[in-house]
């Protein structure tokens, strides 16, 4: 009776109606708010600019308001509900240890424009994290201030520049290979660096002849994942550095995908220059529905003149605040999305050297393993052993019954876990790319290569019922289209009249 | 600690299912060098006592109780407990980006709300998720701008917030933008004359204060052909007229103080809204109401082909991971306030800060910096250095403010104090009483 | 498409699997705890009786068992998903502002048995609640050491015994209405009493010359609730009161229904002699699923000598314990459930006088306007105005269509509401009793009442649909019989079999 | 505060449907003289900001920091963030006792997984879903023995708690029973001749922490045809035989130790077994896995036949609201835990404590109070008053212990010294040092 562990098996509770807005739910003159009475004595203000309407925004009360988000809340997949093997996203279990920190009112509470006397301990754990970033990643130094990993990226071009200018040199080009992530192009484009593209060769590895041809004196650098986003370890990483160090441009690592090699390989022994790492995958800071993430960005000491700063730095006087001597300025508004890095320190500090290592091999383990129990139908992206994610094709199956890589992921929600992610790398027709982390047991990959297994004989017998898929849960597929021909972003904006309809 | 489920007999079997043996032949296939033999110098793992003494000991050394009276765009207003239960939920907490809007209805409508209530604070059609934070969003609204207009300069007054002008100064740099400053005269912009700008960038109230002449900033841009930008405090939405009524093309605000706690300064919130003609060039998630396949109200991320992952290098913006809960968190303060609760919050904020600048200005050698009207931030001039006034005032149990020399020169002995609703008489009166103090033994 | 407010809409999520136990999720050697390592030098120790064999304890991951008590939080019902108008039970909104008081370190991490100069804040936080608890119920002095209602009952009647014993008297019996709850024959019995029960009349009150009958001697007291369990107000509490002082007993009540007439109506004022009062209920503490509750006893003036101790009590150097004096000893192993006392306070404190008796004005409003929304097949259970919760019979809906109160209420379910106590009180046929409370909306009073006539009408129109509801809850209906036939208590015991039912 | 929904509107709107005027009228029907027409003299309603700064004011009374030695059935252990996160999941705290199991199928399954958890660690086959608190259980374990023997007198070791020992008496008082009281002889119980019992009550360990001898106890009892019940320490289960191994027929405990902060001792935990015999006079709520409709495993409260809504008079105890949330606490603690972390908790905490036992004797004037064997609690005997002692650690920042003299004579300069695995080897020493100064001092 009951399912294999990891299944998650948030059923149906009660009522299937849909929820209402906060605009629905709003009644004139109802609320949540209680203020203490102004208790200085009031006076007449002569202001400029005061508004004479108020705000048009909900009246509720907290018992409306509370069953509201509740109710929202139920409508939400999560980590903590089941596995999410989304690719690339490493939706790893965040302990319930860092939230603690998170809300440590010591952290919590704290104005960034406390004096450094004043706020050591939140320098300290920058401090604290910073080292232990430094020494997985191979790295001299690192800033926190980027907000995410596309932050991260344009942080790390900008540095690019800096250092070409410093050189007196202008390059105006950045390689990206084509397995790349968007936000990487889009961060060479908002840096103001032009893209040129690598190809991937029949490994699903860079094409280090085409590198090769790709290379000139008006390469600035060249932006890597690796593992890349097929989950394959590019094997002539060393060389490519290399190729590109002869140029005099500098190689930057997307550490999107940091988290298979924790410990065990380092960028910086890699050869690469500048490295951004994202707290909310590797180091296990949840993603909160899309964001607070972080994407620290650490260099090599020829780049730590260049920082964004102010940095935290240990002084005689304790530690203080310091602008790197040729800092391309400031990148965030305080200090980044401060206890995001101190979830990540706390992570770390409970993992030490031993557990972080283990966090790479369990990562890769049970990638490798999910990978050996897929039926044929999920066909390797490409060959050789992968990293901590793989990416198979259903291009075959779809070809054979008209099930799409989408029809798959969305047959899987049925089944109680989070989709893989899908269309992605575009260098892979019909691309499901799946990435399980550590935090998942055995008997769970089991259960998601049953559950796999089981829609791939379901897309034979029964194929539409896989292409109308998910039917349990709490709406079907939005008309996606619709939304973008008709954008209703707000409530005030009316709503698709199907009567309009062509 | 370890997160991770596998028993030794788990690794076994497994290796052994993928035909291995070691752990290490895991990596096996990796070349050459790349896999470090010396120690990487990390420390032992730790149990989770011993976590959590590590972490109570260096929160320890913050001194996080401080009465206080710094803004700067992060300001201490009175957070709910209920807002704060709600948004740390784990199903909001610990999922992605909503890719899978079926199992992300959850967080989608809660965007939407977030989206249509910034909508109402601010007076303009459309929002979007969230960004980074205050300062980047301005960084973003100049790079619409840029676009929208085919132009390279960007007028900038020195009200904005010197963390904002230094965002932009950065990326300009790189951008081969020109960024002109206008200065403060008494307080208040004064635009000066420059080439045609892509955007006039304003904030109101702005970095000292003070509360902006709408008309001259909009019709000064609108006048050149330029959009109209202003950073907005979204506390003072209830009281203050809305950016959107203003006429403003594009409105921004560091949103912490919707719903989100202090923090150091982060995770903050970039609040974002512009006009219905922006909508194409709006940077970051968006979601909208549409209709599944059985005809039900759903929600979806949505005008998709603006970003990275669709449009690559042609994307307007490279924004992936946004501030989502942070988000959340604002839509439920935000339903939790109302219109009543935000008016009222505003209009305290500003009676209290007006009551305590009566109070220091009282003190001997302490002014206002400037005589223009001011809203819940005011900036004064000591007889001392302000960096050794806020250090003995921390002393005392007060975050006195911010010093604000470094970013106005004119103002070698400036000191900007911001008062929210939260800040009681009492702690007004003991306020100016220690200030007094510190002041006449400096 | 929305539905009106307050319908909980906890819609299918996904997965539709049930959930593993934590035994079946074990797997030997897995681990969440950790601890740090022994730093004191280890001895042998030459103890007796240690054991040999570790505990047949599961062995789960962290990440497992966030999992798994997540989804189980996934499949219950509670206030902050719906409206929940569980008669008797004051299902009300329980306010975050009162968790918060709640997890606040200065109280949480106290031990009981820290010196009273040590722990002022907690027995002030006593005194305050106790306070305004007698302002409310027109009593002298309260304990706050029973831990729910029922033990509130039998502490009520053990005071009644130490003053009988004081005055040198033995009577032997309780005199209980019909409509009580099954906690006060419990606790008469309990306490060395005899119940000698007592019948309503038809005004659903308890029948004056009945009880004037019934009343001797022999009588130690009368156990009261008012308003009783049927909602309705006790017209002649006075003259009953009257008539159990006249033979020297004494007048109990039972505070469950407090809520009705706070700030409004007193039970010192009506006579009453000992009431208790259910923090869980009236004081908006939340119920836990069955408790901690707090069921506070709170005396007039001539009883304060007899109550349990030790009390908190006002001296000349602060705050102390002080014993009554001639106490009846000891109800609880500490001081009561402390924290839901300082749950009650904040709330009591949020509301004060004007909040308090808004709270007795909207349920019963609520409970009016529910009441007078409901169809004809809802058939008062009495005549004359309700108070806070009103009691409906479905015997001629039942008569009609085979459609049972319990159908009825498992139709709601379905309809994303909690269902309406079922079967009490005992002396009204196909009961459903009702009871709102004051934090709903009128908008969610009309959805009930909607969604109420909905079923009623289903019931004549297809009445199986309505008697095997619950159709769209993780379980359809639990087969209650075979539970208690085949008692399966824990995962050591064996399942029932199939093969082996007769 | 208000948390009413209802405006001005709707209750005008309301009390015209139900065809009335004001809200007073609503109770127009109460009889003459109930209704009081002078003020209540109840405060006045605050504002959720001045609530919270009013608790606070109240919490700084307290010295909830003083580093923990007193036990005494409340114990400072280890309380892992996740089992509080899980534990105060909403679902699980607002909700009621689980009458419609179709829709509390989560508090069901998690009541189900506790007794089954409590059967793993006492080592008896049953287990209710929760009792009040150790103390009151201990009475309800009584009264089981009272019924199950048709007997009327009640044996109890001298080492039981006082609180349960006090319990015991007050309802003895009511109900007729005698209670004979057996002394403790260098620590352990002596089992002494009296009238054949309904029960023998001992503790294990008892009160002044003396590890017992079961087997003495368990053969008084059987012997003269009464019930052998233990009150023990659960997070000693790991390490101690249990009472079911040991004969036991009824064993109960403070639960607070599992999952539970100690919360001034309430609320707490009464955690309850008994042998396959005693089922169907087990008070209290009790959870059975059965099927649905469809066959399904699921779970229903059962041998409801016991209890008094069904029961009334007859019942075989009169408890409803229970204590759920800190039994749902208890189990996921004890999942967390696993065989192996109650086992080293347990070790740890012995090991500690005889670490400090060693420490504290070594100054002058301090001896163990007995020779037998103890666990993870001791008392010693000093050359002060104990209360005064308390008194000067909790200024130094120590809870010292629990003065012993008004509990037992023997003992009028006795403390009782618990250790839990939380307490470092830098807290023992401190605590030793600062006692061998305040005694000095003294
Ligand atoms: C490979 C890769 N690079 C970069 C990013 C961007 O990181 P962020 O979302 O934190 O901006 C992602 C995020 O999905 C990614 O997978
Ligand atoms: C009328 C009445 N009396 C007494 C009680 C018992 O209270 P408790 O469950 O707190 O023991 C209840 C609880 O449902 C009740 O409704």
């Amino acid at each position: 009776m009951p399912e294999p562990a990891g299944r998650a098996s948030s059923a149906p509770l009660v009522g299937g109606s849909a929820e209402p807005t906060l605009r629905e739910l709003s009644a004139p003159g109802r609320r949540a708010w209680s203020l203490p009475d102004l208790d200085v004595p009031e006076r007449p203000l002569d202001l400029p600019e005061l508004s004479a309407e108020p705000v048009p925004l909900p009246e509720v009360a907290e018992r409306d308001l509370v069953a509201h988000f509740t109710r929202l809340a139920h409508r939400n997949f999560a980590v903590d509900l089941g596995a999410y093997p989304l690719g690339s996203c490493t939706m790893k279990y965040n302990p319930k240890v860092c939230d603690w920190a998170a809300e440590h009112p010591g952290f919590r509470d704290l104005h960034p424009q406390t004096p450094a006397e004043f706020s050591q301990g939140s320098l300290a754990v920058m401090l604290e994290a910073e080292e232990i970033l430094c020494a997985l990643t191979g790295m001299t130094r690192a800033t926190f201030q980027p907000a995410a990993g596309a932050a991260g990226e344009l942080t790390g071009l900008l540095l690019m520049r800096a250092y070409h200018e410093a050189r007196g040199r202008h390059p105006t080009t950045v390689l990206i290979p084509d397995t790349a992530h968007g936000t990487n192009p889009a961060s060479v484009t908002l840096s103001g660096y032009t893209v040129r593209h690598v190809a991937s060769d029949d490994r699903g590895m860079v094409d280090l002849e085409q590198l090769r041809a790709a290379t000139d004196d008006d390469v600035a650098g060249l932006m890597l994942t690796n593992p890349n986003t097929l989950g394959v370890f590019e094997h002539d990483i060393v060389e490519m550095a290399r190729l590109i160090h002869d140029v005099d441009g500098l190689v930057y690592y997307d550490g999107a995908n940091l988290n298979a090699i924790l410990g065990v390989a380092r960028p910086g022994d890699m050869g690469f220059d500048i490295v951004h790492s994202n707290l909310h995958k590797t180091f296990a800071t949840p993603h909160g529905g899309g964001g607070p993430g972080a994407g620290p960005v650490a260099v090599v000491d020829r780049l730590v003149e260049f920082l964004p700063g102010p940095m935290p730095t240990r002084t005689d006087s304790g530690l203080a605040w310091v602008m790197p001597e040729r800092s391309i300025g400031r990148v965030h508004g305080n200090h980044g999305n401060f206890l995001v890095v101190l979830r990540a320190l706390t992570y770390m500090l409970a993992l030490g050297g031993p557990g972080l290592r283990r966090v790479a091999e369990r990562s890769v383990l049970n990638a490798r393993y999910l990978a050996a129990m897929l039926g044929d139908d999920f066909r390797p992206g490409y060959p050789g052993p992968c990293m901590h994610e793989f990416v198979v094709s259903v291009a075959a199956l779809k070809r054979r019954t008209g099930v799409r890589a989408m029809d798959v992921a969305k047959a899987l929600l049925d089944r109680g876990f989070h989709a893989p992610t899908v269309y992605f790398p575009l260098v892979v027709e019909e691309a499901l790319m799946i990435e399980p982390t550590e935090t998942e047991s055995p008997e769970t990959m089991e259960a998601l290569a049953a559950a796999l297994n089981e829609i791939a004989a379901a897309a034979v017998t029964d194929p539409l019922v896989v292409q109308t898929a998910p039917h349990h849960t709490p709406v079907s597929r939005p008309d996606e289209a619709l939304a973008a021909r008709h954008p209703v972003l707000t409530w005030d904006m009316p709503a698709f009249d199907h009567r309009d309809a062509p | 600690m370890d997160f991770t489920p596998h028993t030794e007999a788990d690794v076994t079997r497994m290796l052994a299912a993928v035909g291995l043996d070691t752990p290490e032949d895991l990596f096996a296939h990796l070349p050459a060098g790349v896999t470090p033999t010396a120690d990487l110098g990390l420390p032992a793992g730790m149990a989770e006592l011993d976590v959590m003494r590590h972490i109570d000991a260096l929160a320890s050394r913050n001194a996080a109780e401080l009465c206080c009276f710094a803004g700067g765009g992060i300001y201490d207003h009175f957070l709910p407990p209920v807002v704060r239960a709600l948004t740390l939920r784990p199903e909001f907490v610990t999922s992605y980006t909503p890719y899978q809007s079926e199992v992300a209805q959850g967080v989608l409508q809660a965007l939407f709300e977030y989206q249509s209530m910034v909508a109402a604070i601010t007076g303009l059609p459309v929002a979007n998720a969230s960004l980074y934070d205050g300062p980047t969003s301005g960084l973003e609204a100049v790079n619409i701008a840029v676009a929208h207009t085919a132009r390279s300069t960007v007028w900038v007054s020195r009200g904005v917030h010197p963390h904002t002008r230094a965002i932009i100064a950065t990326f300009a740099r790189a951008r081969g933008l020109e960024v002109v400053e206008h200065p403060l005269v008494d307080g208040r912009t004064h635009w000066e004359h420059a080439p045609d700008p892509a955007a006039v960038l304003f904030s109101q109230p702005n970095h000292l204060g003070v509360i902006e002449d709408y008309e001259a900033a909009v019709s000064t841009a609108h006048g050149r052909g330029g959009l109209a930008i202003a950073a907005v405090d979204p506390m003072l939405l209830g009281v203050l007229r809305r950016p959107g009524d203003a006429g403003c093309d594009i409105a921004f605000a560091e949103g912490q103080p919707l719903g989100n706690p202090m923090s150091f300064g982060g995770p903050a919130l970039g609040v974002f809204a512009v006009t219905r003609d922006l909508l194409r060039r709006l940077p970051g998630r968006i979601v909208g109401s549409t209709v599944d396949r059985d005809g039900r109200r759903s929600y979806t991320l949505t005008l998709r082909t603006r970003e990275q992952d669709i449009r690559r290098e042609k994307a307007s913006s490279n924004i992936c991971t946004n501030q989502t809960l942070n988000a959340v968190a604002a839509a439920v303060h935000l339903a939790w306030l109302g219109p009543e609760g935000l008016r009222e919050t505003g209009r305290q904020s500003i009676q209290r800060a007006h009551h305590l600048a009566d109070e220091v200005t009282g003190i001997p050698g302490v002014a206002l910096a400037n005589r223009a009207p001011f809203a819940r931030e005011f900036a004064v001039t000591l007889p001392a250095d302000p960096g050794h006034i806020v250090a003995a005032m921390a002393e005392r149990g007060f975050l006195a403010g911010i010093p604000l020399g470094d970013f106005y020169a004119g103002l070698p002995t400036g000191l900007l104090i911001a008062v929210t609703e939260k800040r009681s008489r009492d702690e007004l009166a003991a306020y100016a009483a220690n200030l007094r103090e510190v002041l006449a033994d400096a």
